[in-house]
């Protein structure tokens, strides 16, 4: 029982990490914060996993949900203006 | 025990992460991202620590002290990307400023 | 009926916040209102520290390890006296400043940043100091914002996220610390904390944090750009007040909690950061084109001798001359606050008439607004610390343990910046007073030139001289 | 940007940093007690409610929370400050229209259950709060200019109702002779629903407010047009 909680315990602490690393290193903002909200879930199930279940409920709805929901909408507006960017002539895209 | 390194060592690694990822990345929203990934680490380094076991009842006072954590990153990251939107405004380019 | 000030101290403040965001139309007599209710209360809780000695109050009964409190003793009521004194005089200026739009957001944010101010002076808790500085560091990065120009809001962007960054940090420490010791009220903590890693880790995260907010060399890049670029009475409160809370919870973690654990080595090196402030700040401050720019400068220097203080305390010995020392760093604290911010509300008269400031082209600004300019230059007697001003008192004190204690090469960096301070004061001047005079009024605006002068009146003169209450003030508590 | 020595250095620092960081919370939470979990855990009846975090958010360190509303209030006021929204969402297609007549009184519904159940049950007034904040995202998404917010009269006193009612609550207890936010025996579960009503209604409103951005006026539509 207590072998299969670990087991449990791991999977889910390394597709935490692996998500945070690839909220982090995902240079298109959009797919970032699709990322980052999905580690917010994780999160939350986590937190739910570690008897915080008052927790679970606000990263999932502030934490992921909200938070996710301002910076997918500034992600767009980011998305919006590069496009537009890159279609008038002379002005470079950034690419950093 | 076990379980309290474990999901404790991750928060601190989530913490560093963020930091690294916040001094090397410029877009605001890859910082704001990595600034919320720092605030994650911290916050799941202490629900690791409030938890006690399957049977007895968890730490109750750093799971308060998370839940206003939250909140205060969430206010900070609105703030935030209002200013972001504002300098997009300003600029018609997208928020890559430092 | 019961009244207790140290709750009021900071209710009054977000009351106030909370009236004047519902009543835009007539923020400007509510928002001063609240000043006014909000500086009487810390004036009477200062004075009965100052008689009685430091009090203490515990929000919902539960007591210490369990709930939160508030507590006044000498150190927080010397800095809840300036901040307080300073923050009415900016109120004052900034009733006439802004325009009716700017006037609806500047009021709320500027209310709840003062709110958050005395919150952290008085704080005994070091996970309520964090939501203070958070608190403290949105409303500040909001209002550094209000001028709207890009520059200000890119530069305010960038002082928010390093604020967060240093918030998480500290955090960061404190979660350490809870994970030890079970427990969060600072004076319970002084108690059982012991020399060790986790101590010491746990002090490394939470001044690291405030080092970024204090913006204490080299990490003060963020700070010259955005208060140089903040509406004048907003650059005045966040040079005179806000870099200082950082300071001052710094010194207050040292010295009631850190005690223990500190060695002469970690005071070197913030004595070492300290000094490579105050001569970069000074340089760069000399070699400034614009007015405010060059107070932005100035504050990093200012910062600078605080931290120095640092290796000057562990050295000492505990006894009378450390109590003169640590005195001497808190007055050095208030008079900067006060001529800063003096000096910053002169500046954005300047800019406001002149309609620039660079300082090249300032000529015969002296005959334009002689109140100004002599603000300016009282503000300058006490940065560059002559005397009779509390800086000089200050300096003096610093200067004379540094030789007892044969720490000559902190006495070599203290001259220097004082004579760099010298430079750049006199600089400003000399552009200032460069054409012939010509008969004008002494004050043109009496409700901004007034708050600027007695500001700078109060660091040059009053501090300096009576400087004796302030040693009265800091026995409740901190030296006793 | 970033100089290539920079780019090893700062890993290497932060590995560093990480190893002494694991050390120290090994060290802390080898030796460290529960003191403080036994304390709260053992006082939660006399707090009036019977969730143990809801005791400690708004009666052990009720000051605390009372001054994270108000960094809320403060990250609305500070978007306000900075001018115009951004242009709106198109209007939703009727399908997704139709969605939303769904969600958003669902979402308002479990707006409701949070708060009431924030007493005895996970729940409280900042997850209830959220949800209601969602609520007005969603009709933002759908295309409502004002997010299903009021004029700007109403929503300025919406938003500050929480840190109001918070601290009057505070001042008029102190006032009493109980102390500041300290509840009479028998009133703190009355008070603790009232002051959290009122925040959830302010945090919901402030997110969704916050979520759309700009300063606001009546004639919002006709500004972010422009």
């Amino acid at each position: 029982m207590s072998e299969l909680l670990l087991l449990f315990d791991l999977l889910l602490t390394v597709t935490l990490l692996v998500l945070a690393t690839a909220a982090i290193m995902s240079r298109e903002p959009r797919r970032a914060v699709i990322l980052y909200i999905a580690f917010g879930l994780l999160l939350a199930l986590v937190w739910a996993r570690l008897r915080a279940p008052d927790l679970a409920l606000a990263e999932a709805a502030i934490g992921a949900g909200l938070s996710g929901a301002l910076m997918l909408a500034a992600a767009r507006r980011a998305t919006a203006a590069k496009r537009q960017h890159a279609s008038q002539p002379g002005t470079k895209g950034e690419t950093s | 025990m076990i379980t309290q390194f474990l999901y404790g060592g991750s928060g601190i690694l989530l913490f560093l992460l963020g930091t690294w990822s916040f001094i090397v990345h410029p877009p605001l929203i890859r910082k704001l991202i990595a600034i919320n990934v720092m605030g994650a680490g911290v916050f799941h380094t202490l629900v690791a620590l409030a938890y006690r076991g399957l049977t007895a009842p968890a730490d109750p006072v750093p799971h308060a002290l998370v839940l206003t954590g939250i909140v205060v990153a969430v206010s900070a990251t609105a703030l935030a990307l209002a200013f972001g939107q504002r300098l997009d405004r300003d600029h018609g380019s997208s928020a890559d400023d430092d | 009926m019961m009244i207790d000030l140290l709750a009021l101290a900071v209710a009054f403040p977000l009351l106030g916040a909370v009236v004047v965001t519902a009543t835009p139309s007539h923020a400007r007599g509510l928002g001063l209102a609240s000043a006014v209710l909000t500086t009487l209360t810390s004036l009477v809780l200062s004075l009965g520290v100052w008689r009685d000695g430091s009090v203490r109050s515990d929000f919902g009964g539960w007591g210490a390890p369990l709930g939160i409190g508030l507590q006044a003793d000498g150190l927080s009521v010397a800095m809840l006296v300036m901040s307080n004194l300073v923050a009415l005089a900016v109120s004052v200026y900034a009733g006439s400043y802004f325009s009716a739009t700017a006037r609806r957001h500047f009021w709320p944010l500027w209310l709840l940043l003062w709110s958050a101010l005395n919150g952290l002076f008085l704080a005994t808790d070091l996970f309520n100091l964090y939501v203070t500085l958070e608190l403290l560091g949105l409303s500040a990065a909001a209002l550094g914002a209000l001028s709207g120009t890009r520059a200000a809001v890119a530069a305010n962007l960038r002082y928010l996220l390093v604020g967060l960054l240093g918030s998480m940090t500290y955090l960061m420490g404190v979660a350490l610390l809870y994970s030890r010791y079970g427990m969060l009220d600072i004076g319970l903590l002084a108690e059982v904390i012991e020399p060790g890693l986790v101590a010491w880790t746990a002090m490394a995260l939470m001044f690291s944090g405030l080092f970024l907010k204090a913006a204490l060399f080299p990490m003060h890049f963020w700070l010259p750009p955005a208060h140089a670029n903040a509406p004048a009475p907003v650059s005045a409160a966040l040079s005179a007040l806000v870099v200082k809370a950082a300071f001052y919870l710094v010194l207050r973690l040292w010295l009631d909690l850190f005690d223990p654990v500190l060695n002469a080595s970690v005071a070197n090196v913030l004595g070492l950061l300290g000094a490579g402030a105050v001569i970069w700040g000074s340089w760069r401050a000399l070699r400034a084109e614009r007015l405010k720019l060059l107070a932005a400068y100035s504050t990093v220097a200012q910062m600078g001798y605080l931290f120095i203080a640092f290796p000057l305390l562990v050295a000492t010995p505990p006894g009378l001359a450390r109590d003169n020392l640590l005195a001497a760093v808190v007055l050095l604290a208030m008079t900067h606050g006060f001529a800063k911010a003096g000096f910053f509300l002169a500046a954005g008269l300047v800019q406001k008439t002149a309609g620039h400031d660079r300082i090249n082209e300032l000529g015969g600004a002296a005959q334009a607004l002689p109140a100004a300019t002599f603000a300016i230059g009282l503000a300058g007697v006490a940065l560059i610390g002559l005397p009779p001003s509390g800086t000089f008192l200050a300096k003096w004190i610093m200067i004379e343990q540094a030789m007892i204690q044969g720490l000559w090469w902190w006495v070599v960096v203290i001259m220097l910046g004082t004579l760099l301070a010298a430079a750049y004061i006199f600089r400003v001047l000399g552009h200032a007073f460069n054409r012939e005079p010509t008969p004008y009024r002494f004050v043109n605006d009496a409700r901004t030139e007034i708050p600027a002068l007695l500001l700078a009146f109060i660091s040059a003169f009053v501090l300096g001289l009576i400087a004796q209450p302030l040693w009265t003030l800091l026995d409740q508590g901190v030296l006793g | 940007m970033t100089p290539a020595w920079a780019k090893v250095l700062i890993p290497i620092v932060l590995i560093a940093i990480g190893a002494v960081l694991v050390w120290a919370f090994s060290l802390a939470a080898l030796e460290g007690g529960d003191r403080l979990a036994l304390i709260a855990l053992e006082r939660v009846p006399e707090s009036g409610v019977s969730n143990p975090i809801t005791s400690v958010l708004l009666n052990f360190r009720a000051y605390d929370t009372l001054l994270e509303v108000a960094v809320l209030l403060t990250a609305l006021l500070g978007i306000w400050s900075l001018g115009p929204a951004a242009p709106a969402f198109q209007p939703a297609s009727p399908i997704l229209g139709g969605m939303i007549a769904w969600v958003v009184p669902l979402l308002i519904l479990s707006t409701g259950y949070m708060l009431w159940a924030g007493g005895h049950a996970p729940g409280g007034a900042f997850q209830a709060g959220a949800l209601l904040g969602a609520a007005g995202v969603t009709l933002a998404l759908g295309g409502d200019a004002s997010a299903g917010l009021p004029g700007e009269t109403r929503l300025r006193f919406l938003s500050v109702l929480g840190v109001l009612v918070f601290t009057a609550v505070g001042v008029i207890l102190m006032a009493l002779g109980y102390g500041f936010l300290t509840y009479p025996e028998g009133y703190a579960k009355w008070l603790i629903i009232f002051i959290e009503t009122a925040a959830t209604l302010s945090i919901g409103v402030t997110l969704a407010a916050a979520y759309l951005g700009g300063e606001p006026r009546d004639e919002r539509t006709s500004r972010s047009a422009t």
